[in-house]
């Protein structure tokens, strides 16, 4: 009966999509009350493991048990009743649902009782979407919301978490562990995936470190420290790029502002001024729903501005199509990149080049195929996008590269100012690292760069000065001495006074 | 809950079809003898169910243009047994497994295959439309028994025949099980987010499958019904009914890429479509018009309706967002009153 | 797409090949280039239907655009007194209007495509007969006695044996081919289809582009009814009913994803020349009455589709990759017994 | 010449109809007893397309003779002129094209023969009723199948001009006529709001047998019988047999269209075996009896004739069919 100690079990786990192997012989376990931290690169074979375990994906090989009964062919509904269930990490809403329904389909039982256990939820976690709304109207963290109810309510033995914090803000995440927390006290098992090594520290009991398709590594966490997790995950080769800011700082001093916003206003923000300068790295930091996207996606031409101004180098934008806007030197990398950002099925070239199209560079009316290949090229030499070439398809790469190649495509066009939206979302340690270069390196040639981020360290990482949104308005400007952790988070509910810290 | 049902598209749509029948009354009100209007829904009863068949397809995301073909095979085989003194329940089975054999393959094409539906459905609607001329040799299937015939005109009540008031039973029963069911929510759901709804764990295979196979059978029932209202059965029978079901079911509200719609949109949406033909005999206007005239109700309502809709999305979305910047102003209220 | 546009070739080589070997006759270049004129008016339209699919839009009512520019060549020409050829560019400038239109409606107001043609198709067709109502002539008759440079435009034979109307297909097919391989409007057309948003984002006009494709299908459409025209010598409001599907049909043989996105000109061009010598061979070599033909051009689209489907399937790569394997292995074995 | 080895195709407007399927079947049975081949070549639809696409195929496939009925007037001259180019026999029956791209037409009768005869029966059904054509203002209308089918519509000119010439004091009820295009649903539906909307009318003439069985089913439908309303039409007479047994119909037309299917073959392999005929000769045709060459304007005025192998051959009879007489008859 020693097997029974493990609540699930998962053994020589084998699956291949086509010629690509991507879980060589897995074992995982996981007892009750405990939280498996289950960290790796993008493409590890993370999520395939749990939509196996899920019964999305059929195994080419392994056993599977649960309480030492062993499980065959699993189909989500059989999982389901075994006690598995998993948040996914992309959002499944169905967009002409209502909110109440998108959580509560697939349960089986009397709506009203239903609607009582949903109700006791929405209070645990504080959550303040509308019932009614309909699916296709919420945003990517609001989804990932329903998403976190929908687990929650199935009162599974087994949770799957796959990266649910990745939209989710600082404080959503606070009460993100304390359930977490609450169901580990109540025996439930957790599986926990995520790209941010805090996560680990603050809650898991052990972790997994998956690699090329194998557990590589493997205890408890106090047997950790950070290092040995990021040397566990980065690349052999990887060197950490360092921070130059004397250098930046006196550039910053001299430049010209590239970007000015008057009193801009639009569906979302009210009230916005600030500059950006030539050089400058400038951090937006916010709760979800600040308005922070549709800040850039308003300045983008995406979306109607409502009053005030938005000057780029000294000419007035504001309302211009989207075309104009790239024209006159902005370009947007946007923080959905399934869905806004990347041509799957195209190859990388072609994406690249994308934004290139009204431009003479690539050809009068005939495609310039030579010069597409030499821009493309270029790009992946630069940001050490690992591709076979380069007209392998975008959709196949990994995560991290799929988020360079959108970064490429909006600095082809040679930007004064680029605007990037969750550039590191659910991109693994090394590839972030990558992309952090990138932008630093952007930043030395005197391109102006906005970083729109809800992870608090990135802010801190990367930004000369931060912003702080706050329901739609500037709540704190902080200037880089006072960007920390804690002036952001207060920032961020609208309660940072200057002269506290001053 | 009244608004609801106002609001409700399937309300707008027969909102819209009374408004043509009073415009029809107006310019003449022979048409006001309650036996047209009620005419209108006995005509549409062949259309009624193949657009509710195909809109269960239609609301798992697909589309089955094989339909008018099925029905064609289905009313040949089911005449030639009545017209050589089979028996009723030997046609009956024998067209609604034809049917469903159909559904099935195409439904195997589509959800296990995985082929794209208008692809596979195209296949099949040549094969079985050629099956039609095989099975018959290219000749007609005539004089068939007149108590068969005869069935398609007895009356329920005043003018209203058993046949549409039953499929109108019918349809509304299924429509229930459809809302009210946890198997008929996975046809929408699979529609909506085909890999959400196998998060949840609904199986869209088996879910397509089923919306195929009940599309072939009442493509057949469909048949069996056309059969009994005309008497003879032509190799064309039922041919670019597929087309007309379709329009049909966009009438009715019936969004061509899933999860949204109703069968009682659809079946509205078939009195729509058959009623047009009619309302010309009574305007005294050519039959010419008839193929314009369905052309640019089906352009008009659908966009009227598309753009109605994408407002309202960017208006509540909007909406949302400036909500959110109020709810600052709230606080900062409070903040100060204290 | 390469390999796929090689699938079709060696599928149409293979049944020319079976028909040749059946009868003989077959391969005669005047029996072979007359029915070639009979398919003509499907391969030109599915050319640019497959433009219209790959922004993952689609095209039903090519066929009824076909009789509507026929109908109008014939009343401009009979009714109005304009000149033949000045009526056939009326014709393509009304099409061309048609695809505006629509493009306009799919484009600007985000309609179905789909249902916006499918509406398209009754009202084209609709129209067209109203037109023809308006004529001098019956609509039953059809409008002919157009000028013998017209009609004979359609019949001529090159060198006494290449039809003009393959000429004028394989012209179209080559501009078509540019347009969608080889220029940056086409690099568009298959960016918007694979993700229209994020061609937004990189300051491409969607819309625009869109429309501009159903331009295209529209035109595209009224140069198959004005060779039509001229090659049947009467001019009919019902000209292109039939052939609605099979441009469908063409298109997605030819490799077009129906989802859009991935499509090929050579593969549209070849999947229509395929359709088409089947359904004049089966007659020809086999036997097979037309009114059964819908039989084997279901079966052969039922069977080509799932046989690929099949193939892009893992399980079936991993096979095929395993048996290259076994058979690279066994050509090293005497190589390795030699060294 | 012999006529043994020789092959006609017999192409219909498009399979599937009653009327071209009972052709057939006379040709077939003829050509058997006769010794000639005849093959059925058509396609589902009636698209001039589609039947140049099947004269292209009889021609590729090496046939003597093509004997077909054509769907439009003038779209078929260039490929039949270019098929008698290659040495191919073309015999038009039914529906015809361009009298020099074709040699004989075995024809049912002109337009107004045939426009007549509907008026015919139409009188003498609405006597036998008791209504008075020539004093009442009987009010009618025509039902068939669309505006573009040119021998259907060329009956009603003809046989409108008609009634306008005998009987001025009747009233159509719809000008435009009403269109069922050969969809059999449609055509019950059309026929039922027909007689809703115009219940007083006393007369539907049907000349398309689709609409005319579709016409039936509705008065049917409706209650109504031979006594409340004419209908009439032509049509097949098994198709109608159940209708006139029920007494809903008093008589209706067509005339022995496998009879005009072995004669047009027959005169396709005929003249590929090399025979020459010219205006006022008589050719014998083995049970059938002789028929008589006619010049080409006796169908269509003004129209010249060629100096051999040219010209019409009118078919002896049509048929009235009764509920006394349909049981003769088995097409
Ligand atoms: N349905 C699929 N078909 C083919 N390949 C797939 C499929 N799903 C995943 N893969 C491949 O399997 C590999 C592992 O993907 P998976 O999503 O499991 O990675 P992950 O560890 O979750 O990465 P991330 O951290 O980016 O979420 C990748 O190379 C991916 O391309
Ligand atoms: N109804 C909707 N339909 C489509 N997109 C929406 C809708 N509502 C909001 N969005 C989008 O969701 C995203 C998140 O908006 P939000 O106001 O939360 O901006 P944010 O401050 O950037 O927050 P986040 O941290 O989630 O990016 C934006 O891209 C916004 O345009
Ligand atoms: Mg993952
Ligand atoms: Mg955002």
């Amino acid at each position: 009966m020693s097997e029974s100690q493990f609540l699930l079990e998962a053994r020589d786990v084998y699956k291949s999509f086509g010629l690509n192997q991507v879980l060589k012989g897995i074992t995982l376990t996981l007892k009750s009350s405990e939280v498996v931290a289950l960290i790796g690169g993008n493409g590890a074979g993370k999520s395939t493991l749990m939509k196996i375990l899920m019964g999305i994906y059929k195994p080419d090989q392994g056993v599977f048990k649960i309480n030492g009964q062993s499980l065959e062919n699993l189909s989500p509904k059989k999982s389901m009743k075994a006690g598995i269930y998993m948040v996914p990490q992309e959002p499944m809403i169905f967009p002409h649902m209502t909110v109440l329904d998108n959580i509560l389909i697939g349960f089986s039982g009397k709506k009203a009782d239903l609607e009582k256990k949903l109700e006791h939820f929405y209070r645990q976690i504080n959550c303040k979407i509308d019932l009614k709304r309909l699916g296709m109207t919420l945003s990517i963290a609001e989804q990932q919301m329903v998403e976190l109810l929908r687990g929650l309510m199935r009162e599974s033995k087994i949770l799957i978490l796959d990266e649910p914090t990745s939209s989710l803000t600082f404080d959503e995440v606070q009460t993100l562990f304390e359930i977490v927390r609450d169901l580990k006290k109540k025996g439930i098992g957790i599986i926990y995936i995520t790209h941010r090594l805090a996560e680990v520290f603050e809650l898991a009991d052990s972790i997994c470190i998956m690699a090329d398709g194998k557990i590589t590594l493997r205890g408890e966490t106090s047997k950790f420290t950070r290092e040995m997790l990021v040397q566990a995950l980065l690349p052999p080769s990887f060197t950490p790029a360092s921070k130059t800011r004397s250098e930046l700082e006196n550039k910053i001093r001299n430049a010209m502002p590239i970007l000015q916003l008057r009193n801009f206003s639009g569906y979302g923000f009210k009230d916005i001024s600030f500059n950006v300068l030539e050089g400058e790295i400038v951090g937006i930091a916010g709760v979800v729903g600040a308005g922070r996207t549709e800040l850039a996606n308003t300045i983008f031409g995406k979306e109607i501005p409502l009053g005030g101004n938005v000057i780029l180098d000294g000419e007035d934008i504001t309302g211009r199509s989207t075309a104009d806007v790239i024209r006159m030197g902005i370009n947007y990398v946007p923080e959905d990149r399934r869905s806004n950002g990347l041509f799957g099925i195209s190859p990388v070239c072609a994406n690249i080049t994308s934004a290139l199209l009204d431009s003479k560079i690539t050809g009068n009316i005939a495609l310039n195929n030579a010069e597409e290949i030499r821009i493309s090229e270029k790009y992946i030499k630069d940001f050490r996008i690992k591709v076979t070439s380069p007209y392998q398809e975008a959709g196949s790469l990994s995560g991290g590269n799929q988020q360079k190649v959108v970064i490429a495509r909006s600095l082809s066009t040679m930007p004064k100012l680029v605007i990037l939206d969750e550039p590191t979302r659910g991109i693994d340690a090394g590839a972030r690292g990558d992309v952090y270069k990138i932008i630093r390196e952007l930043s030395h040639t005197g391109v102006a760069v906005i970083v729109i981020s809800s992870d608090t360290e990135e802010i801190i990482e990367l930004a000369d000065r931060a912003i702080v949104f706050c329901r739609g308005r500037v709540s704190a400007v902080l200037e880089k001495d006072d960007i920390n952790q804690q002036n952001i988070t207060s920032a961020s509910f609208g309660i940072y006074k200057e002269e506290a810290n001053a | 809950m009244l608004k609801q049902i106002i609001n409700r598209y399937e309300s707008k749509a027969f909102a819209f079809l009374i408004l043509m029948f009073v415009l029809v009354s107006v310019v003449n009100s022979d048409f006001l003898t309650g036996e047209s209007v009620v005419n209108c829904f006995n005509d549409s009863v062949v259309f009624t169910l193949l657009a509710v068949g195909s809109a269960f397809v239609i609301l798992t995301g697909e589309i089955d243009v094989s339909v008018g073909s099925v029905l064609g095979i289905s009313a040949a085989v089911a005449a030639t047994i009545l017209r050589d003194g089979g028996s009723l329940f030997w046609a009956i089975t024998m067209a609604i497994c034809v049917g469903a054999f159909f559904g099935l393959v195409n439904g195997i094409g589509v959800a296990v295959l995985k082929i794209p539906s208008l692809i596979f459905t195209l296949g099949t609607y040549g094969v079985a439309r050629g099956m039609v001329y095989v099975y018959t040799g290219g000749a007609w299937v005539e004089n068939l028994p007149a108590w068969f015939t005869s069935a398609s005109h007895s009356y329920l009540c005043g003018y209203l025949t058993w046949y549409y008031a039953l499929v109108l039973v019918f349809v509304i029963f299924v429509q229930f099980l459809l809302s009210h069911t946890k198997k008929g929510h996975n046809f929408i759901a699979v529609g909506d987010n085909y890999q959400g709804a196998e998060l949840v764990g609904i199986n869209p295979t088996q879910t397509k499958i089923y919306a195929y196979v009940i599309s072939g059978v009442f493509a057949s029932v469909a048949g069996l019904l056309f059969t009994s209202r005309i008497g003879f059965i032509t190799p064309m029978s039922g041919n670019s009914y597929e087309m007309k079901a379709i329009a049909a079911c966009v009438l009715g509200g019936i969004s061509l890429s899933g999860g949204l719609g109703t069968l009682i949109g659809a079946a509205i949406g078939a009195v729509i479509m058959t009623s047009i033909t009619r309302i010309l005999v009574f305007l005294g206007l050519s039959s010419n018009y008839d193929n314009t005239i369905t052309g640019i109700i089906l352009i008009v309502i659908v966009v009227v309706n598309t753009i109605i809709q994408n407002r309202e999305i960017v208006k509540s979305r909007r909406e949302i967002s400036l909500k959110r910047i109020a709810q600052k102003a709230f606080i900062d209220n409070q903040e100060v009153s204290k | 797409m390469k390999r796929w546009d090689l699938t079709l070739l060696v599928i149409l080589i293979l049944e020319i090949c079976i028909f040749a070997y059946a009868n003989p006759k077959f391969l005669m270049p005047r029996v072979i280039f007359g029915s070639i004129n009979d398919i003509i008016p499907i391969c030109i339209i599915s050319l640019f239907v497959t433009m219209v699919m790959i922004t993952a839009g689609i095209d039903i009512q090519a066929g009824a655009v076909v009789g509507l520019s026929s109908i109008i060549v014939g009343v401009t020409w009979q009714d109005l007194g304009l000149n033949i050829w000045v009526a056939s560019l009326v014709a393509i400038i009304i099409a061309a209007l048609v695809g505006l239109l629509t493009g306009y409606i799919v484009a600007y107001y985000q309609v179905q495509p789909m249902v916006v043609t499918l509406g398209g198709s009754f009202l084209y067709a609709g129209l067209a007969l109203l037109i023809s109502t308006l004529s001098s002539t019956e609509s039953y008759k059809g409008i002919s006695g157009f000028p013998e440079s017209f009609v004979n435009f359609a019949s001529y034979r090159i060198g006494g044996v290449l039809p003009v109307q393959v000429v004028v297909f394989l012209v179209m097919a080559a501009f078509a081919w540019f347009l969608l391989h080889k220029t940056k409007y086409g690099r568009k057309i298959f960016l918007i289809g694979i993700n229209q948003n994020a061609a937004e984002y990189s300051g491409i006009n969607t819309r625009f582009i869109i429309m501009s494709t159903y331009v295209l299908s529209g035109i595209a459409a009224a140069v198959s009814g004005i060779l039509l025209t001229s090659y049947l010598g009467t001019a009919k409001s019902d000209l292109g009913a039939t052939i609605t599907l099979p441009i469908i049909t063409a298109v997605v043989l030819g490799g077009t994803l129906m989802t859009g996105g991935k499509g090929s000109i050579i593969g549209t061009a070849l999947a229509a020349v395929i359709i088409g010598v089947l359904k004049f061979g089966l007659p020809l070599c086999f036997r097979v009455n037309m009114q059964y033909l819908d039989i084997p051009v279901g079966l052969l689209l039922l069977i080509v589709i799932s046989a690929r489907a099949l193939s892009n399937r893992p399980e079936v790569i991993v096979f095929i990759s395993n048996l290259k394997k076994k058979l690279d292995s066994k050509q090293d074995l005497p190589l390795i017994k030699t060294t | 010449g012999d006529l043994k080895d020789k092959t006609v195709a017999f192409i219909p407007k498009l399979t599937g109809n009653a009327f071209f399927e009972s052709a057939n079947v006379g040709a077939q049975k003829y050509s058997k007893k006769v010794g000639y081949t005849v093959e059925y070549m058509g396609s589902p639809n009636a698209s001039v397309a589609d039947e140049v696409n099947v004269i292209n195929q009889a021609v590729a496939r090496g046939v003597d003779a093509i004997c077909i009925s054509s769907v439009d007037a003038t779209g078929l001259n260039k490929a039949l002129a270019d098929a008698m180019k290659d040495g191919v026999t073309v015999v038009t029956w039914d529906s015809d094209v361009g009298e020099d791209c074709r040699t004989l037409m075995v024809s049912q009768g002109t337009p107004d023969i045939l426009g007549k005869m509907l008026v015919d029966m139409s009188v003498d059904a609405l006597q036998k009723r008791g209504v008075d054509p020539k004093k009442k203002a009987v009010k009618y209308c025509w039902h068939y199948s669309q505006a573009t089918v040119a021998d259907q519509n060329s009956w009603q000119k003809e046989g409108e001009k008609f009634i306008k010439a005998n009987y001025p004091n009747w009233v159509n009820v719809a000008p435009d006529n009403y269109y069922s295009e050969q969809d059999a649903e449609k055509a019950v539906s059309i026929g039922a709001s027909v007689l809703e909307a115009n219940p007083d009318i006393d007369l539907i003439i049907c000349n398309d047998s689709t609409a005319l069985p579709g016409q039936l089913t509705a008065a049917q439908n409706k209650g109504l019988n031979k006594s409340k309303v004419t209908i009439t039409g032509f049509a097949s007479p098994m198709s109608i047999k159940n209708f006139a047994k029920s007494d809903i119909i008093e008589e209706w037309g067509l005339w022995d269209c496998g009879v005009q299917g072995a004669i047009g073959t027959y005169l396709g392999a005929y003249l590929a075996a090399g025979n020459e005929v010219k205006v006022g000769d008589e050719i014998d045709l083995p049970e059938i009896g002789k028929i008589k060459v006619m010049p080409n304007d006796s169908l269509v005025p003004g129209s010249k004739t060629g100096a051999k192998n040219n010209g019409v051959v009118l078919l002896p009879e049509r048929l009235v069919f009764t509920k006394d007489n349909v049981d003769n008859y088995n097409f």
